[in-house]
């Protein structure tokens, strides 16, 4: 019993350690490799707009498209 | 006239146990509970579906072939497996202890003496063994929740990982809740059963299946349950906790808008996670590999068709077998148990220890911050729960500030939650399994 | 020179047997039937191409790793093959008996042989073991047409039920006909053959799917492409039958439009039903519980994405593998056979007998209502075929009274004879299996 | 021979007077059940119609739907 | 303390040699290639990210049981392990060379061996064994395949499918290659690693992993990412080939539009195709049976249901499973090694010459066909790699003849080369395996 | 090693040789079917046309349905 109490606390322990350190590392890789992003390849600002619609449209046939669209504006018109 | 018999000595009415009806009742709740109450319903509908069915008399859906030869005990059919498992006794509890103690050689002796006298494994048994003993499900699961998983949130503000970070003390708080029960002789959990319990509290559904099918499968019913209820009480257990914890000014909080994150960053992201995983603790590396697969397929965005599929047809499909095998586990025998009663009770104290620890490090980090630009209500999203616990933040928060829209800035620890109890899952394996 | 005369002698032109070559033709004849007469295409289409690959010479992809080596008689792989199943012999044929009549573990002997040898499982045999011989593949698909079935009309007129219920004798009066010809020694049937064929009047697929492998997996080729051939051939089938069973008079009868059925009745009948299963028929557990799981999930309004799966992605892979494992038992030496023959013939009049008996039970119960409030036409959908027996009704009601729609009439006792056959299955699998 | 013959007679009558018992039980359970339904649990009868239009409205999320309908006028605009 | 050391020692850091983490570069670097470059990203995603997984220290996910049993080298476990394999010696690494070189018994006493000391399969090898080892996953994407391709073009004009035999000679030189490199010493390939190579030259990915799995499964990690990669580089390697074996005048021929095709005999040539693989090259039957299969599921126009599973959920769940499958091969031992580098290099003079074979035979045929009415740019098509190898065909007809569209004239070799390398793998199968 | 060089030999040489086989076969045989659908079983001309005429009709309609879409999106987004 003794043991097992000493084994719960030793896990406790060692479990939230790790995870903080682990999370603690995760969060400086992180943002160390958003820095080197965000200066050596900067995203062109106007794109993602323009990408969104095209995908959406293609995906969705015709005949699902209409039913989405019929049931949207039935809802935003009543 | 004999068949009439037959058919009634071999009816539910006849054969039905006291427990039996009892789990029938458990499953027909859980699915009130999932179809009127909307409690987790993808989860819990086909669990106590699959509950109600693994406790059908004399069906034996839940039971493997040798389980079912037990069952009918039949003398010869008890010898052969005595015979197989090498021992005297032919006695059912006796034959049925050495089975599930038997070493690799002896369970296929048994399961061939078994099949020999004609009994098969149960449908839902074949379903358990291949969805969840392999490990399958829970891991393509993570998957599809991967590719689910916007990471820009946490990418635009990665301190919040500290929240998800601290919410997991939930979990090892409760692992000590469990052994401290059994020191006082309340309870009866060994090291590996208090580490699955404590899971609950990483609010995670497939981690926590994961674990217990690794740690202890004998509670993976009872587990699976209370981390889907409470997952699906989030709404309930988690708002008094970050009222209690908070003062109204500190929930008045405004946060700034999130910057922008570029789809580079997006893309890497689960790669570096990867390698962090790889290099400080391969034991988290099939959930959190599989998770970072999904996510590196929804982001790179040149394999959109595999992206669709782990987020639709196939995640949709190892749901069904993964409840109804969670289901199998429902079983009376396996499930009234005390254990249970304690498993219930533990698990909601991880749910609410994991919310308060998160809401006081939030604290901390904004007293740190300067007082005034983290509010400490996203703190309970580090749970994970996603995103439910995330909208409840949200809530509260507009509670107090009716312009102030927590939700996104909540969604970085509630991600953050779901790499949390997975590096705690992987810590637990290594030291406990 | 020595590897042309090789490939030469390994070819199929070289080897071919006058039953395979038969056997492809009845492969193409399904592939006709399928693809220009539109008999069940989604399941003659595999089965009629997985006909014509089990029927491939030397490929040997319908057989087993034993199988294949026996085929090819190299003397020590013989040798090796007796030693495993414990018989003096090495004669291919009693080698290949043994193999049928094996304990578990010779099976597992004569297996690692064939593999040491380095012989393998032809792929339609591994299909055919994961989709058919496991019992997943026909389950699935009655979860998929639990999913895609819409029990309003029933719930409406529950009566109905008893239409669904009469239509079964086609098995049972089947099973009796084929023990009867075995009696006067035209046909050579055990009883759990007789039960399998029997189960074609059921007028359902995967219900005859699965019986069949429980309880005459040899005979399964024959079962299944007679099943799917005759519900294909309903619209010929039926009417006959209905015309000679009914007055013109009869045939008029207007039915009063059905009362609108709730959402919670929808939810609550699958459950309903599957705990009548548990407390009666533990054995029809894996059938209707399948069954009504599906139905519940499309009900219950809270799990659409499982629903939708279930219906579309899930039910189809099935139907693929079920289909080409279907199409594995047409090899010659499993489906050209006298008994063959006699269960294409017994099917049908095992079709026609459950038409007459659901029409004359609609007569009955129109009688005892006064006469005038139910047309006799929906009897016949009692056999299920869903949707085309209720469709049939609906044709030749509208032949007499063109004003008179009997279709959503008929889908009740259409949808009832599938509960019916499943019921009825579980009783067979209860005492002859 | 004889006894397959009883067998199947057996099988005959056992199995097709389960099914009625089986069918008969399920009729006066299920009549049961919608009574009891009616009674305590009526559904307000205009909803059906408003439902349908909901649950496709539902399950895209608006975002999603603007998404959807933007691209859609957009191709067929162009 | 002593955790935290425990913890440390089982950590990558601690443990990741040279090998994997080159072996991790590699992984990255496909990854790079696929989502960057676009190369094959269907494939090549899933295998870099199962490649990085495969060499996680520690993790062995991509070892079996007794792999792992061994990996950690408890002197009772290895006694185990050594008794069951029958072998004197404890030494890890000729454990490791009896279990490879096992007979089925003896593999399977291993195996309850390593389970019973706790040691599993890794989740890859799992994969790995369901989707590969067992033949499926390429069958099923050839299925796929096969319900994606239109044979029109190859219908209009019969003729082009000797280009797609012509360019099968690439797979055969190569097969010349890797034993004329083993004669002089500078390689060691047995024949059927030498057959395995050759067919990275078939440019199909499926047909690659078909035969490999069959002939030479160690050499499954390098031949896949050739293929593929090659495949992608077809627009690189192909054009300075197919500018070098034609004329300018040549280049411009401008070919008559191609004849439309009827429903039926889109219908048919499925069919025809199965059954002359049936009577001639039985070997081939499981590849082209499936490749046929789904192609007659998409051209009956009754099955529309399954066609668009086995194009769309099945083929994508079987390529994420088939992708980790192969990424598992990537293993450091595995991989890095010298025949790697010789598989690269082969593979690529494979693809070479192909393309140089179906160019000139493509000149042969419109020599004789009066010099006027063939471009034989199309002959290049004849690799396969479909679409991609007609789309450069297109392309450099199109620099020669802005007027000149060549992409459904080049559609036609491209299959036609799908059907040759499946027809060369058979023969391949027949004679080396 | 010689003997591994000429079973590679022998592997081409029957390889191709049986490569050409099969497929100058195929292309026989297909010719062949070509040949006796096209004079057994003509296919009627004038369908494909017929069929390209329905969407044209359902674009038509379209375009009423776009309006009202717009009219949604514009309510929607405002
Ligand atoms: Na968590
Ligand atoms: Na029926
Ligand atoms: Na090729």
């Amino acid at each position: 019993m003794e043991n097992l109490l000493s084994e719960g606390l030793e896990l406790m322990v060692f479990g939230m350690g790790f995870v903080f350190v682990f999370l603690t590392l995760l969060i400086f890789t992180t943002a160390g490799m958003s820095k080197v992003v965000s200066k050596y390849f900067p995203e062109a600002p106007a794109k993602p707009k323009a990408k969104k619609a095209a995908p959406a449209a293609a995906t969705a046939s015709n005949d699902e498209l209409i039913a989405v669209m019929t049931a949207a504006v039935h809802k935003y018109r009543s | 006239m004999e068949k009439l018999t037959q058919l009634f000595t071999a009816s539910g009415i006849y054969n039905i146990t006291g427990g039996q009806f009892i789990m029938i009742l458990v499953g027909l709740l859980l699915l009130f509970l999932a179809i009127r109450k909307n409690f987790e319903p993808l989860l819990l509908v086909p669990i106590g579906f699959g509950g109600i069915m693994a406790n059908i008399p004399e069906a034996g859906l839940a039971y493997s072939a040798v389980e079912n030869a037990v069952h009918f005990a039949v003398p010869d059919v008890l010898n052969a497996l005595a015979g197989a498992l090498n021992i005297a006794s032919t006695d059912p509890h006796d034959i049925i202890h050495a089975y599930h103690g038997a070493s690799a050689a002896e369970h296929t002796a048994a399961v061939y003496a078994a099949q020999d006298s004609g009994y098969n494994n149960g449908m839902l048994y074949n379903f358990y063994t291949v969805a969840i003993a392999s490990g399958a499900a829970p891991l393509l699961i993570f998957m599809g929740v991967g590719a689910m998983t916007d990471f820009g949130p946490l990418l635009a503000n990665p301190k919040t990982l500290f929240l998800g970070a601290a919410a997991q003390f939930g979990i090892f708080a409760t692992v000590l809740g469990a052994v401290g029960l059994t020191a006082v002789g309340v309870m009866d959990f060994n090291i590996q059963e208090a580490a699955a319990i404590g899971i609950i509290g990483g609010a995670d559904g497939p981690t926590a299946i994961y674990v217990t099918s690794l740690l202890a499968p004998h509670l993976l019913g009872a587990i699976a349950v209370a981390a889907y209820s409470y997952m699906a009480l989030v709404p309930l257990i988690q708002p008094p906790i970050m009222r209690a914890l908070t003062t109204e000014a500190e929930r008045k909080i405004a946060m700034h808008q999130l910057r922008h994150v570029g789809k580079i960053e997006k893309i890497l992201f689960p790669i570096l996670l990867l390698i962090l995983v790889a290099l400080l603790l391969p034991d988290a590396a099939p959930l959190l590999g599989m998770f970072c697969f999904g996510n590196l397929m929804r982001e790179c965005g040149v394999v959109d068709r595999l992206s669709d599929t782990a987020q639709n047809a196939l995640i949709n499909i190892v749901t069904i077998f993964l409840g109804l095998s969670v289901g199998s586990k429902l079983s009376a025998d396996k499930f009234l148990d005390l254990q249970t009663l304690g498993i219930l009770c533990l698990g909601i104290v991880a749910f609410g220890i994991g919310t308060a620890c998160g809401v006081i490090m939030a604290k901390i980090m904004n007293k740190m911050a300067g007082g005034n630009s983290i509010n400490p209500l996203i703190g309970s999203a580090g749970v994970s729960a996603v995103p439910m616990a995330a909208r409840v933040s949200n809530k509260i928060g507009l509670e107090s500030n009716p312009q102030n829209f927590l939700l996104m800035h909540a969604m970085g620890p509630n991600v953050a939650g779901v790499i949390g109890s997975a590096v705690a899952a992987g810590v637990m394996i290594k030291f406990v399994s």
